[in-house]
């Protein structure tokens, strides 16, 4: 992955959730406040700008940071810091190496999930972002040894895509949905469904077609 | 919860500037009392930073008005950061208030127990102790109709901030330590609970329809500030049991004992007259009588609102001498004032 | 105007005993400042009669609160008289609280222009004269939505109000004579003006169900306080066109010269969040600059309210010394308070 | 009109207001504030009350006086006391006579009239209960001379019920119905609405069948 994939990873999320934004919203009505697809647009518009403004040859590792800083700077509630959080420790993880190999990709996804759970101490189970985050972290990981690129982030996709969806059932433990506490059950994550879509996002950036 | 199709009618000129537009308003409608920053959408105190005493910082997300913007002034709070409607504030926002209100004697963070603003503050600590300031964080969990647990996101903060604010910010006033402000905060969040219902939901500007659907004869029990659903849904009952309805889990949990004095506080969420505040004040009054819990001190009104919802909440405070000299000190913003 | 069907939720034990309820919480909730006669539906001053002051005594209809209730108090209003809901109270209830109130220097009745009010209200002055008490009356009519005429029963009385009470009410604890004390009323009616817009209709609680009926995208232009419809229905438009449609009439009948001072009073229906209110009053005081105008005094929220009505009435009194003063004089009542 | 059917006259007026309470209500929300069917019920239901403390003897003027001013002390808004001054004036126009013939029944109907006028200013064609006051009065003495009671009260009853409709294309001038100046129109007065069911009830009151 180098400086134009990493770009267009995050101009990917960008374009996806603004698209998504009303039924990432409409989730959020749900089992929480109405917010989620607006303040994920609002941080990854802030993104975009923040993207014009670097120069083409900043590194992976830099780029991540920086938008991670700029979601922290921009989202506010609790997917602001999660978010930020995520891509920050996904980037310092990158150091500024201008290409990033598979193995290291592997190691940054680590190290953003390893973030958004030091932070917001959300176990898997509790129907959060982690429980879409997490099993596509596994699944690039046990792809990758062996496997191609391609068929890791494909893998790590659908991971998040089942992951997203095993949360219906859950009961949740962390987040707004936790005060709706038996209510909360039957409704997908607003958070894991981001988490999906900025998967994908991954998936396609990195693909060969452009 | 079906999002009902019905459309919520407001005085906007546009969702996207709703808070700054408004935050213009309360300049002019309070110039002497409050300055506001509109880059950082901060509600300072006219003669912030008050050298030698402790600085307070609230915020959240909008649409909880008066709280925290009309919450500022001697006596309570130094800034309040607004964020966009019902999202917390950003971790800059919260670091411009603290250097703006900081007089040497550090800062009190008093934070709302929830993710967004419990995270964004957290980060927002950090950035000021980098640049060496002093900073104390206080959680505000006050609401009993959110199980507590170590595994979930906890309570929610909402009446006993009110109580909070006014306290610290009189202690600080005062000329309190931070560690003695910080104290205040503390106490009273240990001897607060509270409850909502709503009659109705409430819409963000942007959204511009309710968040949840209820029937002509159903009340939401257990409800936060957010518009969000609450524990259970019930059928809408005589304001004299409703009443039972939030003090019973309160005083459970609260344990007063028989013969104390209380602080009671109905506050409205927004839409609810407040001749019905009146008349469930009353119910409060009657049904604590018959517990032999007296009330000492009372607030009635809308002060942490959940935009137009219909609803009210109940908070009670268990006062002592301190807490009562704190709550009758002198206070001067925009929702609270007496003594001056 | 078809009656909606949908039913309106409130918290309410019994329709009929609503305001009996409700006055009942607040003697609780203001013991101390406010004496209640649940007999008479009075809310006192606690220190009534003040010997030697004028006594400043008001009231009509509930479902209007804070107005009359929370305005009584040192500087503002020595007895309130609550009615049913939405109905002037009766001559008996006047005539005992101008009794309660009688301190040697006379009574002044402030009274909303509405038949019901002016003639309860005139019918009590003529008993309380027939017991020797001496009694003024100022009639507060300052809703420009309505036009004036000799063969109409004339304009509403609606913001003025509030600034009448507070402004004649300073006057009187200066001491000054019952002539003063009413000579300010009158000044302060005919130098103030307001126009109300409705989003929403209200209901009462006997009713339950809304008095008019609004489409999604319709506001109700030129409403009083009693939920009755307006002078014409227009599509809702943002909130700067809107503050201009209220703006126009009142600059067009007050004609405040370029480079006057006003004092601006944004005020709340009822059901709209504050943070519109305060938006509004942005728009006012940015509207006001364009015309020369300037804004020396501002309030801003629910004073006059019409139950749970969504919409906003805006209020503009032309300034002087004398009035800016009695403006800044100490007032402590349940809804106005400072200087003391 | 003795003693017993001037009782029986306002307990007629409680009863038939009571009846209609809902339909006055509805007919004031359209122009008024939805109050007036409670407001008339609440004053006769109290009406009734006062009766029951006075002894059978009581002349019917006195009876008069005593409604008119328990409607002044309890229903409020307009109606109260201008209902109130109507029934006070008619009644002192009666003075302690037991027994009151069809010509002073029409006297005191008359100054009841212009005890409404006297207090509350409206001229016919303002769209209030004057609308229906006036003509009703004004048939009834018409019809008397020579005519029998019966003949002038079914008179007074009918005109009572024409002005009552004849208040529907009127733009109001008085009441809260002239804030809505031109909206007005279309509507039947409340207040006239209720006057028409006064007369009625005198009619019923004075008829022979008990
Ligand atoms: N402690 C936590 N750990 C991980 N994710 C969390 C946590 N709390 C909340 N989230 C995620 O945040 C999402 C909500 O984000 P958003 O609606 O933008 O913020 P807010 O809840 O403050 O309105 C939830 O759907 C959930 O996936
Ligand atoms: N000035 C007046 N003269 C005669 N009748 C009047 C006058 N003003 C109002 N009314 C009558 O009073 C009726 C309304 O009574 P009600 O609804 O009980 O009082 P309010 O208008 O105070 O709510 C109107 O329908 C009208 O017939
Ligand atoms: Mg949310
Ligand atoms: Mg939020
Ligand atoms: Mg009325
Ligand atoms: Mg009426």
């Amino acid at each position: 992955m180098d400086s134009m994939q990493v770009t267009r990873w995050m101009r990917e999320c960008s374009a996806a959730i603004a698209e998504q934004k009303d039924y990432l919203t409409q989730l959020d009505a749900a089992i929480g406040d109405a917010d989620h697809g607006s303040n994920m647009t609002r941080g990854f518009a802030a993104v975009e700008t923040k993207l014009d403004q670097l120069d083409g040859g900043t590194p992976p590792g830099k780029v991540l940071v920086a938008a991670g800083q700029t979601l922290v700077s921009t989202v506010g509630g609790a997917s602001g810091p999660l978010w930020g959080t995520a891509l920050r420790r996904a980037g310092k993880a990158l150091g500024d190496a201008d290409e990033v190999d598979p193995a290291q990709l592997g190691e940054a996804l680590d190290a953003a999930v390893a973030g958004v759970v030091e932070l917001g101490a959300a176990q898997p189970g509790d129907k959060t972002m982690v429980d879409a985050l997490q099993p596509a972290v596994d699944a690039y990981r046990a792809a990758l040894d062996g496997g191609e690129l391609a068929d890791a982030l494909a893998a790590a996709t659908a991971a998040a895509e089942q992951g997203m969806r095993d949360t219906v059932p859950m009961l949740a433990r962390k987040g707004r949905a936790s005060y709706l506490g038996e209510r909360s059950i039957g409704h997908q994550d607003p958070g894991a469904t981001s988490a999906a879509i900025i998967m994908a996002a991954l998936e396609r950036a990195l693909s060969d077609r452009p | 919860m079906s999002v009902v199709a019905q459309v919520v009618k407001k005085f906007i000129n546009d969702p996207e500037t709703v808070v700054p537009e408004a935050l213009a308003g309360m300049a002019v409608a309070h110039a002497g009392l409050l300055r506001v920053d509109l880059e950082n959408q901060l509600v300072l105190r006219a003669d912030a930073p008050v050298q030698g005493k402790v600085g307070l910082v609230s915020g959240g997300g909008s649409g909880h008005e008066p709280l925290h913007g009309g919450l500022v002034g001697l006596g309570m709070l130094d800034a309040a950061c607004a964020g966009a409607v019902f999202t917390s504030p950003v971790p800059d926002q919260m670091a411009a208030a603290t250097r703006a209100v900081e007089g040497g004697a550090g800062v009190l963070h008093i934070v709302k127990n929830y993710t967004g603003d419990v995270l964004n503050f957290r980060m927002a600590a950090e950035l000021a102790e980098d640049e060496g300031l002093q900073v104390e964080s206080v959680v505000i969990d006050d609401d009993v109709a959110v199980q507590d647990s170590l595994y979930t996101a906890g309570r929610r903060g909402v009446g006993a901030t009110v109580l909070a604010e006014k306290l610290a910010g009189a202690r600080a006033e005062q000329g309190g330590s931070l560690a003695e402000v910080a104290g205040i905060a503390k106490k009273v969040n240990a001897r607060t609970r509270s409850f909502g219902v709503a009659l109705t939901s409430c819409a963000t500007p942007a959204s511009g329809t309710p968040i949840f659907d209820l029937g002509p004869d159903e009340i939401e029990v257990g409800v936060g500030i957010h518009g969000e659903p609450g524990r259970r849904r019930e059928k809408l009952a005589p304001a004299g049991e409703i009443v039972g309805m939030m003090l019973d889990p309160i005083l459970e949990d609260l344990k007063p004992a028989s013969g104390s004095s209380v602080l009671a506080f109905v506050n409205g969420l927004g839409g609810t007259p407040l001749l019905e505040l009146y008349l469930l004040f009353n119910e409060v009054s009657k049904q604590l009588g018959e517990q032999g819990v007296s009330i000492g001190r009372s607030l009635v009104g809308n002060y942490i609102t959940s935009l137009e919802m219909a609803g009210a909440s109940i908070t009670l405070l268990t006062l002592d001498d301190e807490l009562t000299a704190l709550w009758d000190a002198p206070v001067k913003t925009a929702a609270l004032r007496w003594g001056v």
